[in-house]
């Protein structure tokens, strides 16, 4: 399922991108994140933890910047499953940086999540309703960090 | 797979309170259990303590009043709302949307109080309820509370059900004279989920007046069963025409917050919402004056 | 913990112990033997495992078997009686309303429940009737016919 | 015609029937027997990768477990039905080094319960290395597509070509031209019981195996070559089976792991599978993308066409590859096309393999192929009946290099779909009927299965009471072949259904027989089935002959327990007594009676089709884009009926699998995964949804089948999707080219459709 969006940023380039490769940024902007942890300069583990209702899933996976070319691309990809064996969690993530203006960067971003396993079967339209709202969150929490950071 | 848990089948309400404030995060209140057994079976709910409240006669009937309006008890199960002569005859939209609602198998052990605290914005018995104006008793060792039927869901599968609290009763207030009220719900195959369903009700300050009340409710057209107030509005006050209730339909269906899944895009899903107010509407009216 | 469960099945009164998680379908089939009632989903979608419990159709793969503590029970194994086939038996028979049969049981049940709170329903009352039930054989008609067929009277019961 | 049967051609309680219908039939899935344990299968929940490392040991500790199994404890053989092409034999069921889609099983867990095994199926631990994957098909042929099966260049699994004529150049000499692209979905065969085994590989070496099968035969092959077993040692054994629409007729997960198990731990072992894998993990209905271009005279004589498919293949090749074939000879029915060529390609994807789907490969060839009719005829404004009527096939046509065919009721059947649309007169706004016809097999006549048998055998043995044993591999699936067969041989035999008991259900017992798929069964094995009962029958007028001493102008016949003179039938002797003198006179042995049947000389598909026509009303709200199903009426030639009721049966059982697959019913698949399986989410028509069907059979008599019989299973769900198609078109204007026909499909073409206009 795709998640994608974009956003503009008021800063330098090169400013954005030092912060967006920065390890955990990404991974801590994702709601529910409890967990950021650097296993080498192109590696992360995280867990994060989800709820629909009465269903709560912690997801615990590996995020790895496989293509990276600054200061305008970045490829990661995750690779992980739910601690209480729920579902596969697989999910690949592409941030593209666009320069408007000197000051202005559009950030562009298409995530590409997939969950196979029990939480899939019990209803593609809970996990597609989720994946909205969560891919919003995740938005905001963006905005809000490079807001603050670039400020 | 189910997992195992301890299982309590209370004989009294007050008995039933004792437990949930007991066990307080780690229970679930199994009624019908026609949606709660099927997340149990996937895995995906585990509660350590299940309480079954099932055979709580005292929460099982149906009270008519033609001043105060319908009481039901949340454990009363779709069939019997479906069949009961008084709920035909006073609220018979309540009749209609459980006729339709998936199997009749489903309708004999579910109750409409499970229905509810599933908290499944695409269920039938929600949207026909907010547009009833419906209000909810809330029960716990602490006492009741009362809450709009509206204001009950929060987000996917989430109420305003709080750990310790118990659904009781669903109270409806008679309608007011000129009332008419309709629900249909988009489906590709028959009395399926809903894809989105819409629920209108409209008073009319006299036979051919303007309309003096209106409730518009969707499913499955957000995360919760909603209102929308903003295409109420343009009907609130006016006459109503073909082309006000289009322009509702047009206004409920930005208001709409619906997803994309296999059954429809969100696209699809507005469009339908449009024609879906429209003809609800519509029919609303023609019931309105009928009555 | 097994907790005790009575049931009356086929008008023959059980007492079990069974655990709580224990589903009506499987209390049937496992302890009780009585196969005849089939299970097809793990979403409560297909009506395959429909009895009649109380006078009532209902999924037993969607009730805790505790839950029809004190029940009486009637499964497809319960429908013919003294040796006789009951006539919505005969009817499927002659009208073809079965295929594979896997839903059969189900499907007879659901029948039945239903014939007996409206014994003269239109065709449309009775594809409502039937409408939880899965056929991926047959297309419904001739179950819809076979069920017809003994609402009009052209079935009666032997005794 | 006047043909006087006592058995055949009326409605008979079918012998299954008292079982069925009172729940004591017992199928596999209803099995327990002593010392029983049940598996369960672990699955791949990635697309592609290669398997690094399987842990068991966990799961292997887990009290109650008692055994797992993974790729290492196989031959490593793999397994196809394609047996005479060893590169089309690519699935080994318990992956050894590599997955290819999500649902491909890794391990099997063997345990004293269900829950015990699904729990040990968590303790597996299984490395990955995720590959790039490819989901569709024309994707995957591209340069530089992740590869699936190193064999497979381009992931091209198998190409077919049919031609005839020269089609280049007779699109020149055409008046009308028209082109165009259809797409067809997936379709789950959604039997009602899930896929299933129960294995018992005893100490002496001796597998049973008993199983929810369309072919018993095939099991017992494909399993003895995977386990390394000599055939005789598999016993397959088939209890009543819970639907099969073509899912059920290869070697399975369930059967395979089942066995495995059992041969490790020399217990009963059984697995079910669950909704759930039996969405994601057995085959499916192939998808295929249809590009599809037609040419013909002014006059309405059809030239040439020309059809290119490419079909979502799967991770394996399955029976997809006589889907291929297939979809591109029916892709030619039933016209008489001077010139045809056909381009087929199966590609292999990351996906769950694909298969066949009750009308194998035939509803998307005509559901492209009679939209396109229907838009030729539009093009020619011509009425689209009378076109089809004008190239109909007519008896005794051959297409060229392909199939002899002798009998065809298409005429017929067009005369009786005219007279229903007449008698529709003018309908009410937002309603249509279209119209969609076909041809089908009875039955296959290759054998790429390489079996060294007749395609169809059987043995009837005559008791001394004077009931009769039929013995035979047929595969009873709920189409009632059972009950046909024993029609046949009680016609045959001149004695009463009754008389009859069927054993068609065990390996040991039964001759070969391919089983229940290709609609093969009533023609196929009937013919064996006949022959044999003729071959008993003679061997019973041979002693009626001595106590009768007819003259030798007279025949003797046996008809309803009576042996008598064929033109003199007062005179007569009684059946029984002949059967016990017959024994007697034997020296006590039962009258055995064999019988075989292979087409021979038949062309290269199959040795008889069935054809029909269909009219579809559909009744479209033009703001929703909802259809809704009005009737539909079939008229449809099968030859001579046998069962008049399971005939009828066929017809409602075909169109609503058939509507379902035309309306609502697809399986949308996301990075590989298939979004929804389960019966909550994958929609099929209900009682509600169904409409009024009616069916018309037209009387002919095919010289090839028995008594006249032909096909009456598949074939009628191969019209429906294009004559709703064409139902939409007529209803409101619009086409849909891309199934299944959604509301939300129709409602963007009615859009389209109006912005069109206003730039107009």
């Amino acid at each position: 399922m795709l998640i994608e969006g974009k956003f503009t940023m008021r800063a330098p380039i090169q400013k954005l991108w030092n912060f967006l490769l920065e390890p955990g940024t990404l991974a801590s902007c994702i709601p529910g994140a409890e967990k950021v942890e650097t296993v080498d300069d192109k590696t992360y583990e995280c867990v994060v933890k989800q709820s629909v209702g009465p269903i709560s899933v912690r997801f615990k996976f590996n995020v790895e910047l496989k293509e990276v070319d600054p200061p305008r691309y970045v490829k990661a990809v995750g690779r992980g499953e739910d601690i209480g064996k729920m579902g596969t969690f697989t999910c690949d993530a592409i941030v593209r940086l666009n320069e408007i203006s000197d000051e202005e960067v559009e950030v562009s971003y298409q995530t590409n999540v997939n969950i196979v396993g029990r939480l899939a079967t019990f209803g593609e339209r809970i996990m597609r309703a989720k994946a909205k709202s969560v891919g919003e969150e995740f938005t905001k929490n963006l905005q809000k960090r490079l807001k603050g950071e670039m400020a | 797979m189910i997992c195992d848990f301890e299982y309590f089948s209370p004989k009294t309400l007050k008995e039933a309170l004792g437990l949930l404030d007991q066990y307080k995060g780690d229970y679930k209140i199994i009624a019908g259990g026609q949606s709660l057994l099927i997340m149990m079976r996937q895995g995906l709910i585990k509660p350590r303590y299940l309480i079954d409240i099932k055979g709580l006669s005292e929460l099982d009937y149906i009270k008519s009043d033609p001043q105060k309006g319908l009481r039901i008890g949340s454990l009363i199960t779709h069939r019997a709302i479906e069949k009961s002569p008084v709920i035909k005859e006073s609220f018979g939209i309540l009749s209609e949307m459980e006729h339709k609602l998936a199997s009749i198998q489903t309708r004999n052990w579910g109750s409409i109080g499970g229905n509810l605290c599933h908290g499944d914005p695409a269920g039938d018995p929600a949207p026909v309820l907010i547009t009833l104006n419906g209000t909810l008793t809330l029960t716990s060792l602490k006492g009741e509370r009362r809450i709009l039927v509206e204001d009950f869901f929060l987000d996917y599968f989430e109420t305003a059900l709080e750990p310790g609290e118990m659904l009781t009763e669903i109270q409806i207030p008679p309608l007011p004279p000129h009332t008419g009220v309709a629900y249909t719900k988009f489906n590709v195959i028959e009395n399926d989920m809903a894809i989105v369903g819409v629920g209108v009700s409209i008073t009319l300050a006299s036979i051919n007046g303007h309309c003096k009340e209106v409730r518009i409710a969707l499913a499955n057209a957000s995360p919760r069963p909603m209102r929308a107030k903003q295409a109420e509005e343009i009907l609130r006050g006016k006459k109503i025409t073909d082309d006000l209730l289009s322009q509702a339909g047009e206004i409920a269906s930005q208001e709409a917050d619906p997803i994309s899944d296999i059954h429809a895009s969100e696209e699809y899903r507005r469009e339908l919402l449009k024609v879906l107010v429209r003809r609800v509407g519509e029919e609303a009216l023609l019931r309105a004056k009928k009555s | 913990m097994r907790k005790e469960l009575r049931l009356i099945v086929n008008g023959q009164p059980y007492e079990l112990y069974v655990k709580p998680k224990s589903l009506l379908v499987e209390v049937l089939r496992n302890e009780l033997g009585l196969t005849g009632t089939k299970r097809g989903c793990e979403s409560s979608s297909c009506g395959i495992c429909t009895v009649i419990l109380n006078g009532m159709a209902v999924k037993s793969c969607s009730i805790l078997a505790l839950q029809a503590d004190g029940a009486e029970i009637t499964t497809v194994e319960g429908l013919a009686k003294g040796g006789k086939l009951h006539p919505l038996q005969k009817a499927f028979l002659d009208y073809g309303a079965y295929q594979c049969g896997f839903c059969t049981p189900g499907m007879l049940a659901s029948a039945k429940a239903f014939l007996d709170e409206n014994p003269r329903p239109t065709e449309i009352e009775i594809r409502e009737a039937i409408n939880g039930n899965i056929c991926r054989c047959t297309g419904y008609n001739s179950i819809v016919r076979a069920i017809k067929a003994v609402a009009d009277g052209e079935y009666k019961e032997e005794k | 015609m006047n043909r006087k049967y006592s058995v055949i051609g009326k409605s008979h309680i079918r012998v299954d029937g008292y079982a069925k219908v009172t729940g004591q039939a017992k199928y596999t899935f209803d099995m327990v027997l002593p010392n029983m344990l049940y598996g369960k299968i672990l699955r791949s929940p990635h697309p592609h990768a290669r398997i690094l490392n399987i842990d068991t040991s966990r799961a292997e500790r887990k009290i109650g477990v008692k055994a797992v199994v993974t790729g290492k404890d196989t031959l490593g053989r793999k397994n196809g039905a394609w047996r005479r092409f060893p590169e089309l034999c690519d699935e080994e069921i318990l992956c050894r080094e590599k997955v290819r889609y999500i649902g491909d099983p890794v391990a099997a867990v063997a345990a004293i319960d269900e829950e015990i095994a699904e729990e040990a199926l968590d303790l597996i631990e299984v490395e990955y290395e995720i590959l790039p994957a490819v989901f569709d098909p024309l994707e995957a042929m591209k340069e530089g597509a992740p590869k699936i099966h190193d064999h497979a260049e381009r992931n091209i699994n198998v190409t077919r070509r049919i031609e005839w004529g020269d089609v280049s150049e007779a699109f020149k000499d055409c008046d009308y031209v028209i082109e165009d692209q259809f797409h067809t979905s997936s379709q789950a065969h959604l039997c009602m019981e899930t896929h299933c085994a129960v294995a018992h590989f005893g100490y002496d070496g001796k597998l049973t195996v008993w199983t929810s099968t369309q072919s018993n035969y095939y099991i017992q092959v494909l399993l003895a070559d995977m386990l390394g077993l000599r055939e005789g040692d598999v016993r397959v054994i088939k209890p009543p089976t819970g639907g099969g629409f073509g899912s059920k007729f290869e070697l399975d997960s369930a059967q395979f792991c089942a066995a495995l198990l059992s041969q490790k731990l020399r217990q009963p072992v059984k697995i079910v599978l669950t909704r759930e894998e039996e969405f994601i993990a057995t085959k499916r209905k192939t998808p295929m993308y249809y590009y599809v271009k037609v040419g013909a005279k002014k006059d309405g004589t059809l030239l040439a066409k020309e059809v290119r498919v490419v079909t979502e293949g799967g991770a394996y090749t399955a029976m997809g590859a006589t889907a291929l074939y297939l979809t591109g000879f029916y892709s030619s029915l039933p016209y008489r096309w001077p010139n045809y060529r056909y381009d087929g390609y199966r590609v292999y994807t990351n996906t769950a393999p694909t298969s066949a789907l009750r009308g194998f490969g035939a509803p998307q060839a005509y559901f492209a192929g009679e939209s396109m009719i229907d838009m030729l005829a539009e093009a020619m404004k011509m009425d689209p009946l009378d076109l089809r009527r004008k190239n109909a096939i007519t008896p005794n046509y051959e297409v060229p290099g392909q199939a002899y065919i002798q009998s065809c009721g298409l005429k017929e059947c067009y005369d009786a779909i005219e007279k229903h649309i007449k008698e529709r007169g003018k309908l009410p706004p937002n309603r249509g009927i279209g119209i969609g016809n076909y041809g089908f097999m009875s039955g296959g006549i290759f054998n790429w299965f390489n079996t060294p048998y007749a395609f169809s055998a059987a043995m009837v043995k005559i008791n001394i009471d004077g009931k009769v044993d039929l013995f035979t591999g047929a595969c009873d699936t709920g189409q009632g072949s059972d009950t046909t067969l024993a029609m046949i041989c009680a016609e045959e035999l001149g004695v009463h259904l009754e008389d009859i008991r069927v054993h068609a259900e065990d390996t040991d017992l039964g001759p070969a027989d391919l089983g229940s798929w290709g609609s093969r069964e009533t023609l196929m094995n009937g013919n064996a089935v006949k022959m044999a009962a003729a071959d008993a029958k003679r061997q019973l007028l041979e002693f009626a002959c001595a106590k009768m001493k007819p003259n030798v102008v007279y025949d003797l016949d046996i008809k309803d327990h009576k042996i008598y003179m064929v033109d003199r039938p007062e005179r007569y002797v009684s059946y029984f007594e002949i059967v016990q003198e017959a024994i007697r006179a034997k020296e006590g042995q039962t009258i055995i009676g064999r019988g075989h049947y292979t087409p021979h000389r038949k062309g290269m598909v199959s040795p008889a089709f069935g054809f029909g026509v269909q009219a579809v009303e559909v009744e479209v709200d033009p703001e929703t884009g909802k259809v809704k199903l009005i009737e539909i009426v079939t008229a449809h030639d099968c030859g001579q009926v046998i069962n008049s009721v399971a005939v009828i049966g066929q017809v409602e059982g075909a169109t609503m699998l058939a509507a379902g697959g035309g309306f609502c019913e697809d399986q949308p698949i996301d990075n590989g995964k298939i979004l929804n399986p389960s019966i909550g989410d994958y929609k099929v028509l209900r009682s509600l949804d169904m409409p009024k069907t009616v069916g018309i059979e037209v009387d002919t008599y095919e010289p090839e089948g028995p008594f006249g019989a032909k096909e009456a299973g598949e074939g009628l769900t191969s019209p429906t999707a294009g004559a709703m198609a064409n139902a939409v078109y007529r209803a409101v204007g619009v086409r849909i080219k891309d199934l299944p026909i959604t509301p939300e499909k129709v409602l963007r073409a009615l859009k389209e459709k109006e912005k069109l206009k206003e730039k107009k």
